[in-house]
Parts: C-alpha cells; structure tokens; sequence
C-alpha cells in the first residue's frame, strides 16, 4: 500500500480541537460519557460522526505497471522534442531526437552500434560474473563472521572510495592491456557495489530469524542459504541494480584501454572527435540499458521478493 | 446498561453510497456494516457481513482461528478497502492489533504516544503504561520487551486516545491471569467512563461474556451467531445464568457441549471436558 | 584501404597483420598509424606480424609503452616530456616535422581580438599538458604576456568546445584535427598558429625492451620506414587518406581534408637529432619552470638515434599544399 | 507414568565445568540447570534459577509477564550465552517460540521442513500441518496466515522434529477454545510417543495441570514454586484433587484465592472470582 | 550475534544417522519411547546426551571496535611494504609506501595538497548537500506515491546509468565553466545513490507498521516523519555511506573541468604528467577518505540505529 491508500479512506483523528488530554483521561471523559449515556439525557445523544471507507477494486490497475514507468521516460522525450523544434534547445547544444534517431539508425546500419554492443555486452558478462561472485563472497565473509569483518570490511570501504581512472596505468602494468585490465574494471565496480549492499542486507536480517534458524538445527551453511541470504536479497537486488549500471559504466573507463570497440570505445572516440550526435546516441544507448536492467531487477524482484508484504505494495 | 441508548442521527459526511445495501444508514450507530465482502483470491475470507454496533456499546467477537475476525477488524479501522459492500465507521477509532506493531525505532514512551494530538508530555504515557503495569519499561526499545509486555505496550498505546470507537485483538493473549485480570478491568473502566463503542476480539469465552453487552460468532465469513448478554454488572462467572451463556456459547464454537446450566458447575472454563489422553 | 585486416575479430585483438615468428606490437590512436600504413598498402607485404593496440591518446599509450605491454607508437611532441620526466621506460626513436598551422588559438568569428597581445587578461582555454598548452605560452611569450596575464581554463577539447561554441571563453588553443574542426564548425577563426613557436614533430617511442632485442630492434626499422613511405604517400593522395582518415574516425570529410592539407598530410619523416632534442629540451625546460613538471632533465636521455641513419635532418621544411587555408 | 524412569548416566560430551555448581551433572537429566544467572544491564531477569527436567518429563512453567520464562527457554536453546551458571541441555532440541518467527521468504509447507535431515517430502509438511488444520494454508506465504494460523505452523514446525527436549513458548495463546483443545491433544500425543522431554510455558493454569508432569512457577529470576501433578491422566478438570491444585497455583499466581478444593465448583477457569465493576 | 556465536554453543542436530522421518513419524518413535520408558526396560534407559551451554562474557570484545578496523588496512600497508622492500613489486610498478610518505610529506609542505582538500572540501560539501536533498525529495516523491513512482523512478533509473563524463559539455553549456558544473556532477552523483538507497528503504518498510501508525491517527506528513523515514533509515544509510565515496569521486571528473586546484584536478594533472606517486599519494587520500566516510557512517549507525537487533549483533 501507498500513504495515498493508507491515509485516503482513513482520515485522521480530528481530536485536536479537544483540550489537552491526560494518559487516560479520566475527569474530562467521565462527564462527556455521562451526557452520551443519558446519565443527563438532554438531546437524546447521537452516535458518533461517521464516515464510509470507500472500497477500492482489486482490480483498479488496468494499466499494466511497464507501461505506467514509460510516462516519466517518455515525458522526457517529448519535453526534448518540443524544446528542441521550438529552437529554445539549439542543434549545437542538444541535437532534436530526430536527427539522434537518424545518427542511431546510420551507426546500426553500419553495423557499429551492434558490434560495439555485442563487444561490450561480452565484457560486461564476464565482468558481472567475476566481480559479482567476488563481491558476494566478500560480503558472506565480512558479514557473516566478526573476524572477516574485521578484516575485511574496513579495506573494502577504503579501497572502495578509490577513483578507478587513476589506478588504469597499474593496471596496465599489472594486467596488461588486453581483455583483462577492462573486465578487472567492471569487476571492481560490479564487487564493490554488491559487497556494500549485500553486507548491509545481511547484517540487517532479523536476529529473531536466524535464532530460530539456529534452534531448527540449520547448520552454519544451512543457516546463510536459508535465513541470512534470503534475508539480505532485498538489499541484494538494490546491489544487483547497481551492478548493472556500474559494469556499463566502467566500460567508458575500461575501454580507453587498447579498444576499438565497444559501447565505451565508441563514446570515447565521439568524445575526441567532437561527434556530438554520436555522443548522445551513446547516452540514449545507456539510458534504454538503464531502463532494461530497471525492468530485469523489477522481475527478478517480483518473482523473488513476492513473500514480502512491504509498503511496496502490488 | 450502556447499550440502550442511541440517539439522533448524525451526519456521515461521506459521498453517496455507490452500492447500496440493506440496513439502515442513518441510525445513530457506531458502526454499520453491509453486504461486506473481503475475498482473497478466491476465497472470500469475509461473505456478506452485516454487522451494527451502537455507540457505547461492548461488543465482543469469537471464532475458529483464521475465520476472519482480524480482517473484519482491518475492515472496520479503514486500512482494508480492497472490498465490497457498505462500511461506515467512525472517524476517530483506536486499534489494538493482534501482534503488537511497536515502531521498533521508538522507545516504548514514544510508541505510546505516537499520533496523539498536541504535544502530550511523556508524563502521559509514563501514566498510561503504569495503568498496563510496565512503567518500569518506558524507555526499553520495543525489541527488547517480552511478549506479554509488547502487548500490554499495544494496548496503552490504544488506550491512551480517545476514539468513538475501539478495535481490540485479542489483547490479552499472552498475559498471565493475573495481569489480564487487571488489563481488562482497565479496559472494562476506561469503556464505562468514556463510553465509546468497543469490539473486542478473544478466544476465551468468559472474557466475552465478563465485559460484553453482546457476543457475536464469525463463522463462514459472517456473523453466524449473536447473543446479548444481558447479565448484571458487576458480573460474576459462578451466575447460572453466565454459566448457561458460556456453554451455549462454548457449544457454538465446536467444544463439546456437555455444558448446560446443569452441569455448569463441573465444567469450569473453556476447556470444558477436555481430557487429554495418557 | 583496409580490406586486408587479417582478422576482424572483437575483444582487445585490435587485429592482426602480416606473416612470420616476430610479433611487434604496436599502440595506435583511432586513424593512426594503421590506417595510414594500411591506405598506403605498406602492411601488405610485411615480413612480421603486427599486433595492433587503439588508445584514445598518447598519454595513455605512453602507459603502456612504459608498462612494455606495446612495443611501438606515435604521439605528439608533448607527451614524451611528461613521460620522460615521470622516468618512463621509453625512447624516442624517430620523428617527423609537420607545419605548425593546426596548432592554433582560435577566437570566434566577431571576437574583437585582433592580435595575440590582446589577449590580455581574457579567458582562454586549453587542455593542460598539451601540445597545445606549450604553443599557448610560447605564443603569448612571443607577444610580450606570461600565462599570468591571462586567465587560463584547463578543458579536455570536448569540453573546451562546448565552452567555446556558448561563449565561456575568449580564445582557444587547440590542435589538428580540432581546429579544423572548429573553423568549419564553431564560428570560429585563427588568432594566430604555432608556425614558428613549436617545433611542430612528432615522435615515434618504443619500449627499450623492444630496442634491445635485435629481431624487434629490425622490425622496428622496417615499420618506421613503412610510415615514412606511407607519408609521402598521403603527401600524393590527401584526399584518398582524407576520406580513410576520416572513415576511420567519424571525422566530417571536409575536416579531414582541410587538416590534411593544414597540418597532417605536410609531415616528413626527419632524424632525432641534436636540434630536434633542443627543441624538445625547450618544452621541458618550459613546463619545469611553469612548474607542470617537477624539475628539468636531459631530454636526450631518452632518445635512441640508432634508426637516424640517411633520415633528413628535423629543421628539413616540411611540405606544403600551397596557402593554408 | 511416564516420568519415573531414569536411566544411567551418559556422557555429556563437554569440557570440564569452568565453574561448579551444586547439583548432579551426571544425572540422567534431560536439563540440568545450575545457578543461571542472564542480566540484562543491572537487572538480573534470571537470577540463581535451578531446574532439572528428567527425560520424558512434561514439565509446565508459569509465572507472570515478563518475569523471564521466554529467557529461561532461549538459554535452554542454546541461543543466549551471555550467562553465568552451569547449563546442560540435550544436543537435540526443538523450539516454538512466542513470536511464530517463520521465515517470511518460505513457504508455510517449506518452513515446516527447515533444517529437518534428509530430503524431507512436501507430504510430511502437509501431514504435521494437517494435524495442527493447516494443511489447507500449506503453500501461502508465512505473512498472509491470521496470528493462530501462524502459530499453529511454528507448533507444526516445532513438531515434526524428534527432539530430546521441546522448548514450548505459549504455543496455544492465539488459538480458539476449540482449536487449542485439538493442539493441546496433539502435544500430548506427541509426547506420549516420543518420550522427550518438554518445558511448557503457558499463562493457563488448567492447561498446565491437563498436559504436565510438573508445574513450576517462575518469579524474581528463579522456580519459586514447584507442584508435581501426581494425578492419573486423562485427567479430568472436574476432579477435586486437579481443582485444588488449580486454587493453590492461582493463588501463588497472585489470583485472589478464595478458591480452595471446597469454593471450585463456583470458580470456574482461571478467571477466579474476577469481577469486572460496571 | 553472528552465525559463529550461533553455532557454536549449538551443535546441529546430529539425527542424520536415523531413518528418514516421517512426518510426525509414529511408529519408529513409538519403538524408541518403549525402550526408554521402560515398557522393556532393557539397559535400565539413560538422558539423552547432553551438552553444555557454553557462557560467553558479555564483555569479552576488550579491544574497541575502531582498532580491530584497522587491521585489514594496516595489513595491506605492511604487505605492501614488505613487497617493494623485498624487490616484489619494483619501484616503477608501485612505488614504496616510504616513497609514498615522501612525496606526501612534498605535497603538504609546499601546500599543495591541503589547498587541494580545501578547495575540494567545499565543493563536496556544497554537492553533498544539494544532491543529498534532490535524492532524499526524489526518494520520497516515489517512495511515497503511485503516480510519483511512475513518473520519477523510470526516468532515475534511466538517468542514473547515463556515463555523465558525456554530459560535460552539455553541463558546460548550461552551466558554464565555473563552480556551478562541478557542483552538479558530484549533486548529481551524491542524489542518484540517496535515491536509489531510499527509495529502496521506503519501499521496504512494514507495511504493517504503517497500517499501526494510519490506525494511530498520524497524518501524511506524521506517518513519513515517524513511520516511513525510520524505517528507510537503514538503507539510507547506505546510500550515505555511497554518497560520501560519490561525493568524491565526481570531483574527478568534475574538476576536470576548468579546475586549478582540487584534489581531482590534482590526480588528472598527476595522471597527465605521468606522475605516479602523486597519483597513489592522491590515491592513498582517497583511501584515508574513505575510511573516514565510514567512521561517520558508522558512528552515525550506532546512534540512529540501536533500535535495532538485527544480526548485526554486539
Ligand atoms: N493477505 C492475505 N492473503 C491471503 N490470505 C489471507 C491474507 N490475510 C489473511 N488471509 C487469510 O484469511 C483468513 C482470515 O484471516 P484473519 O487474520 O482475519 O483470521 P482471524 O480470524 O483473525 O484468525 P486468528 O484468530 O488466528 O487471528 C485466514 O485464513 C488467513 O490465512
Ligand atoms: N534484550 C533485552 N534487553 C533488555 N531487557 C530485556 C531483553 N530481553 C528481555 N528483556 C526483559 O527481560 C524480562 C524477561 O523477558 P522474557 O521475555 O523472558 O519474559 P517472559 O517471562 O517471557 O514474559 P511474557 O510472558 O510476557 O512473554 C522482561 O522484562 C524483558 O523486558
Ligand atoms: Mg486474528
Ligand atoms: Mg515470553
């Protein structure tokens, strides 16, 4: 449910015009339910002021949700346009969706986007991969024992807060400059927004939960597959939500690295050779990604999470 | 008794009913229920349910575990509107869930007075914890209270407003007999002085019957049974007449109803002839 | 060109050219080298493979220079300095000497500036360690100001564009292709160029990794008298590599081919010899002093004249399509 | 009977005691409990509380709200260790807690199942649930059953398991008259079959002298009170001997006792002589 | 408490070894319960087998929290030390932490280090500030509503996977080349990951806790206030703990844009003029910053958050 819903057919107490009440009153209420009971039955009493809780339907959401979330995209889109044919956007500020539109179309037909996609799209998995088991692992150690923790989590929030950008000349050096420096990029992003939530989620799971894990004899791996991870998988999805974004992300950083090709590449190389239209079809590419790794993480959310009766609601 | 008088009509203040149902309207009642129906998925938990209370009046409500009472309850405290049919409550109603909802973040002082209009001092609910015996846990964090405590927390927080109308869940589930005892005399007091309508949900038979002006039985989604209990107050339970009550009652519930006004005096409780086999 | 790519392959395999046991990689920018050596047909033949590395500039391709991850590359006449100063494992080996007239301060179109004196006290942007940074101080040096009476603001040229283009800046220093591509595309008009101010070379630098092994140290020789071959061949053809270059690179035709005629398709291939050095030596002794490098040093130290043999000396003229325009 | 056999001694697999208390170790005991001390802050809930449950003994432990039952039973668990004092329990334990604690992400079926050995089947699920009425609520998610039906799923969960003692948190508070009879039965059985140990905790006086061997009463931190129900089962509620055994326990509950075995017949369940004024 | 202290007090059920169980399983219980009770009272019968309840000390963790923190971090310190003395790592692929100090100790003699944090300092305050409001309000908006999340959080979600180093010069155009583009980087940065942290939280509050506080009588405004903000408090802190890294981050960018001072202006000046001890140096601040961030963020936790057992533990 939503505060709208919740507070909607429900409003609230208007006590306020009353005196200032005690814990449980009892002078002041005494006399009131006096006159209500007719002790002094001057005007015959009245019920109380009623009011109806309007029934919503079940049903009401004829929209389905995917379609409601395009409106703010969408909304956008249109404000571009028109602000763009009504020249308050000029063409060498922003190029009009259109002319977008038609540099996207040129750089599919010739076949540009799509390999540079499937170029990154090949990186961003492995690095998803290994960043994402690195990160979870990390959590699992740092959250489920005091001594990782100690140990670990300390030098993950440090290392954590370094820009990526300025450790790529020892990544040369220690990686080379090959496919590994770039997919160590997006592993690094992918792990440390993984770790940070999926450490927070565990360490937020209900301790009433795990004694009762405990006490059902679950052991220790018993005990994280089946209270702690569940447990922490709301927060693991907000992590999972990063992660997506984040391995494109790293890709601009990553693929300055001996590339010629890939999402990345390609908006590096429009970068420095003022291709600004290339530019913004890149940032709309991100953008649709954006939307699609929201739409995966919704569903994983709605298949995973649907035990979970929260203010989320439907 | 409290439930005789009912008077003018008041104005509900709502926009035309969209469907209309039998029963009167414009009563001088606290609550007016009709034709409600609460499913889910399939099944309809709550089937056609009518249901009136007159203001000041103590109703209490009985039922096989999982029959609906607490959905009703929802119903009635505006925070079920997934429905069908006619509710009117109402406005100001206080709850007392069946588990104790504390806001885990407030110390136990603050979760009492959460909501209450003004600035009520903590001295209020200080007073108000007293009365459920737990002054002493004030400013414990409502995590670390004992079952029995939570509960008793749950329903000074209820208690401490004023509502026209007050849902109570099985408030007294988890307290030993002699702290129940003391929280339903508070809350058979604070009903006689402020004289608003309750309707309290409970299992135990002669807790209905010591504080009620009328039971009712929820059974396959509806009221399947009333009766009023038009016992003297201040009752007592070795009363014939209570006694004849409880088993009729105890009958309705599915417990073997060997108890009658007869045999009443060697039936003690609810748990009537239970014998557990050895 | 460039139907002749070995493998097309994605992942980091920018692709692969040529025969044999001996692989030298190369670090490369996008319509670098490979896309001049492969226009002028010179990987045709190659007697070793070629393992080609794309980076978007030369500071980065110096990293792997300096990392030995690449064996061999070409950048400007800036970066070395940076590196060698930061003691970079690299050594410059080969040059070329190209005209100075893409290195430009540009000024809009209606800018009442008029002379570089009168840059005074405006804005100019540019991007911090640039060829284009050591043109600007050498430049205003000549009209009598220092970087103080100036306001300097450091943008990457995408940035200074935009900042160009809306305004934010009085003046622009910048290179080929971007002047270029500002004159065609942002209003813009030159100031005044580098012609005469910078050096105006660009360098070939090689790992001594690579230099220390005889049969790279060959190959080496080999590829860079393939580039030299290749650029005379742009010299003869700038409007067939114009039209490579800018496929390769997404650049307007018509900027590409006023940047060849302007500045890239001029170079010829010269010695690093003693004059080439000093004149680097100048941009060090320059930025030591406006304190963007931590101390001077020899810049002889790192090159390796080894491949100077009948090269021509650098203060050879580059050529010339007639009037830049 | 079932609690007078007790066995040799076997070995309690444990490192020599880092403090002796008084009291056998070497008893046949399924709960050894020696000078527990549990403190939270200053104040000490479990104060030099001793208590020896003997193997397949039915042991019911009241006392009043918040006087530490639920951490006595949590001790036992093995689940708080911030204690001082000796405590020997067995390795196999089941608990139902108060709070049902069910696992929100799993199934009502799923959760039965938790941590049992094996492979367990969906069928034994449905059968433990079945017993308790739930098997219709098998597969619904822990958050959408109504408070008894989750109650019943913790006592299902507790149950399926073959434990050497069964640590039972109130599990009949939330249930109807009729219901908690049928749950009630069930432990009963249960126990009766399995022979384990099991420490009850219940606000209900007459459930304690139905189903135990032995009532205890907890106050100030440690058994107060100790009655052992020597009466042959089935007991029946309306024996003189289990009445006056109900007005002893009342009375040292703190229920005004005017119940003794000759005032029973008029006192019926736990409610005593409560009057509520009106 | 941690899966360590849970377990380890508690054996798991050993009853592997015994036949698979029935549900209530009658029959093989009844057998055992014979011999036991001594319907054959064969061996004379005998407890169970017991185990102790091993007491721990409430207090035992005597070395505070903060010191134990550090150890993972001073142990890459010595590793890495420990490498370059004994010639692992060569000084040309990571200097020396010796070296490190050295350069560290130039940097803050001759100012430029301090200078750099001030100038920095003040932007990440002022982007913390203003983005910490943008995402907490966005959060809220579509935390709170229906119709909000349909109009905001698509387009966050978008947004926020957009690579903003290509929106720079958009933000130059807008905004110019003074303050204000570098502000709105690291803004934009902080809100995004409030946002989504928030938002995350909101939407995992109770919904039985905000029914109690409808049913309390607590306003819009009181239930967001007492019910909702609360209970998204512990995501919120996460994505503070994010926002504080963030904050920092974007000056990288950020102050690639017109800077002369700063400590992003200070690694990319470094990064360009191949200056790798400077880079580590700014790397190691980055670090220690990091470090810092979560130092704050965990005091914070502690004061706003012991309501709340979780297996957090203590
Ligand atoms: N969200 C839900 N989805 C599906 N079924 C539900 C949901 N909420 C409640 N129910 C079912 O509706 C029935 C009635 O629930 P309710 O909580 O009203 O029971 P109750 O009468 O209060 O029982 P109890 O005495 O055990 O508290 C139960 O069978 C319950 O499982
Ligand atoms: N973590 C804690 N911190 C502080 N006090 C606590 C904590 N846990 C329990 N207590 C207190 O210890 C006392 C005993 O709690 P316990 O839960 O054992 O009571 P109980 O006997 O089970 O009561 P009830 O019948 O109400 O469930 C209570 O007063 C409770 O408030
Ligand atoms: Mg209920
Ligand atoms: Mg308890």
């Amino acid at each position: 449910m939503t505060v709208d819903q919740a507070v909607a057919g429900h409003a609230p107490p208007d006590i306020s015009a009353g005196p200032v009440q005690s814990s449980l009153a009892k002078g002041e209420a005494r006399e009131r339910e006096e006159v209500r009971r007719g002790v002094t039955v001057a005007d015959g009493g009245g019920g109380p002021e009623l009011a109806r809780v309007v029934p919503v339907s079940g049903r009401r959401r004829s929209v389905p949700r995917w379609l409601r979330r395009t409106v703010g995209p969408l909304a956008l889109l249109v404000l571009w346009q028109v602000l763009s044919a009504s020249g308050v956007l000029e063409a060498d500020i922003l190029a009009s969706p259109g002319t977008i539109a038609a540099t996207a179309g040129d750089l599919v037909s010739d076949g540009a986007l799509p390999s540079a996609m499937l170029v990154s799209l090949q990186r961003v998995a492995v690095g998803l991969l290994l960043g994402g088991m690195t990160g979870v692992v990390l959590a699992l150690a740092s959250g489920l024992s005091r001594l990782g923790e100690d140990l670990i989590d300390a030098t993950v929030q440090m290392l954590r807060s370094i820009p990526w950008v300025g450790v790529i000349p020892l990544f040369i050096i220690w990686l080379g400059i090959g496919e590994a420096p770039k997919i160590a990029l997006i592993s690094l992003g992918v792990a440390f927004h993984l770790y940070l939530n999926v450490y927070a989620g565990i360490r937020g799971v209900d301790a009433q939960l795990v004694e009762a894990g405990t006490s059902l004899g679950l052991s220790r791996w018993g005990l994280i597959r089946h209270v702690v991870l569940p447990g922490a998988l709301p927060n693991a999805m907000t992590g999972l939500r990063y992660s997506l974004a984040t391995a494109w992300l790293a890709l601009v950083f990553g693929e300055q690295i001996n590339a010629d090709d890939g999402l990345g590449f390609l908006m590096n190389q429009a970068r420095e050779f003022f291709r600004t239209d290339v530019i913004v079809v890149c940032l709309v590419v991100y953008a649709i990604l954006g939307l699609i790794a929201d739409f995966l993480v919704r569903t994983l959310e709605r298949l995973l999470l649907q035990w979970r009766p929260t203010f989320t609601g439907q | 008794m409290a439930t005789d008088v009912h008077g003018s009509v008041t104005d509900t203040d709502t926009e035309p009913e969209r469907r209309p149902y039998p029963g009167p309207v414009d009563s001088g009642a606290a609550v007016e229920v009709g034709g409600l129906v609460r499913s889910f998925g399939d099944r309809a938990v709550i089937d056609d349910l009518h249901l009136t209370i007159r203001p000041g009046e103590f109703v209490a409500l009985l039922g096989r575990s999982g029959c609906g009472k607490s959905t009703l309850l929802r119903v009635l405290a505006g925070l079920d509107r997934e429905i069908d049919g006619g509710v009117l409550v109402p406005r100001r109603k206080a709850v007392a869930f069946q588990a104790p909802r504390l806001m885990p973040w407030k110390r136990v002082w603050r979760n009492v007075l959460l909501g209450l209009p003004g600035r009520p001092e903590r001295d209020a609910a200080i007073r108000a914890l007293e009365e459920v015996g737990l002054g002493h846990r004030a400013d414990a964090w409502p995590k670390t209270l004992s079952g029995g405590e939570a509960q008793r927390a749950s329903l000074a927080r209820a208690l401490v407003r004023e509502p026209d109308l007050l849902l109570l869940d099985e408030p007294f589930g988890a307290l030993d007999a002699l702290t129940r005892i003391k929280a339903q005399r508070l809350v058979a007091e604070l009903w006689q002085e402020r004289g608003c309508a309750v309707l309290l949900v409970t299992h135990d038979v002669e807790e209905a019957l010591l504080l009620a002006d009328r039971a009712l039985v929820m059974e396959g989604g509806r009221i399947a049974y009333e009766t009023a209990v038009d016992l003297p107050r201040p009752r007592d339970v070795s009363d014939p007449r209570f006694g004849a009550l409880r088993a009729r009652l105890l009958d309705r519930l599915g417990v073997e109803g060997k108890e009658g006004p007869e045999a009443r005096e060697t039936e003690p409780g609810t748990h009537a002839d239970t014998s557990v086999a050895a | 060109g460039g139907a002749s790519r070995a493998d097309g392959g994605g992942g980091s395999d920018s692709g692969t050219d040529g025969k044999g046991s001996l692989t030298l990689n190369v670090g490369d920018q996008k319509g670098g080298s490979e896309a001049l050596l492969r226009a002028a047909g010179e990987l045709d033949d190659l007697p070793y493979k070629i393992k080609w590395s794309t980076f978007t500039s030369g500071p980065p391709l110096l990293e792997a220079v300096n990392a030995g991850a690449v064996d061999i590359g070409a950048v400007g006449n800036t970066p070395p300095v940076f590196a060698a100063a930061a003691k970079s494992k690299i050594k410059v080996i080969a040059g070329t000497h190209s005209r100075s007239d893409g290195e430009a301060i540009l000024v809009k179109k209606d800018s009442p500036l008029k002379r570089p004196a009168q840059l005074k006290g405006k804005s100019i942007a540019v991007a911090q360690g640039s060829s284009a940074n050591y043109q600007l101080v050498a430049s205003l040096k000549k009209a009598g100001l220092s970087p103080k009476d100036v306001t300097l603001n450091y943008l990457q040229p995408a940035d200074a564009l935009a900042a160009f283009t809306r305004g934010k800046v009085d003046a622009w220093a910048v290179w080929d292709p971007y002047t270029s591509q500002a004159l065609d595309q942002a209003d813009a008009r030159v100031l005044t160029t580098g012609q005469g101010v910078v050096n105006g070379l660009s360098f070939q630098v090689a790992a001594p990794a690579a230099l220390d092994d005889k049969k790279k140290a060959a190959a080496l020789k080999d590829y860079t008298d393939r580039l030299r071959r290749a650029q005379n061949w742009v010299f003869k053809h700038p409007d067939v590599w114009a039209k490579a270059w800018a496929k390769e690179t997404g650049l307007p035709e018509k900027v590409a081919l006023d940047a060849v005629k302007r500045t890239r398709g001029t170079a010829v291939a010269v010695a690093v010899d003693k004059r080439a050095i000093a004149s680097e030596q100048q941009i060090v002794d320059t930025f030591a002093k406006l304190k963007l490098i931590p101390r001077s040093f020899d810049f002889g130290e790192f090159v390796d004249p080894r491949f100077n043999g009948d090269l021509p000396p650098s203060s050879t003229a580059p050529r010339t399509y007639g009037k830049a325009r």
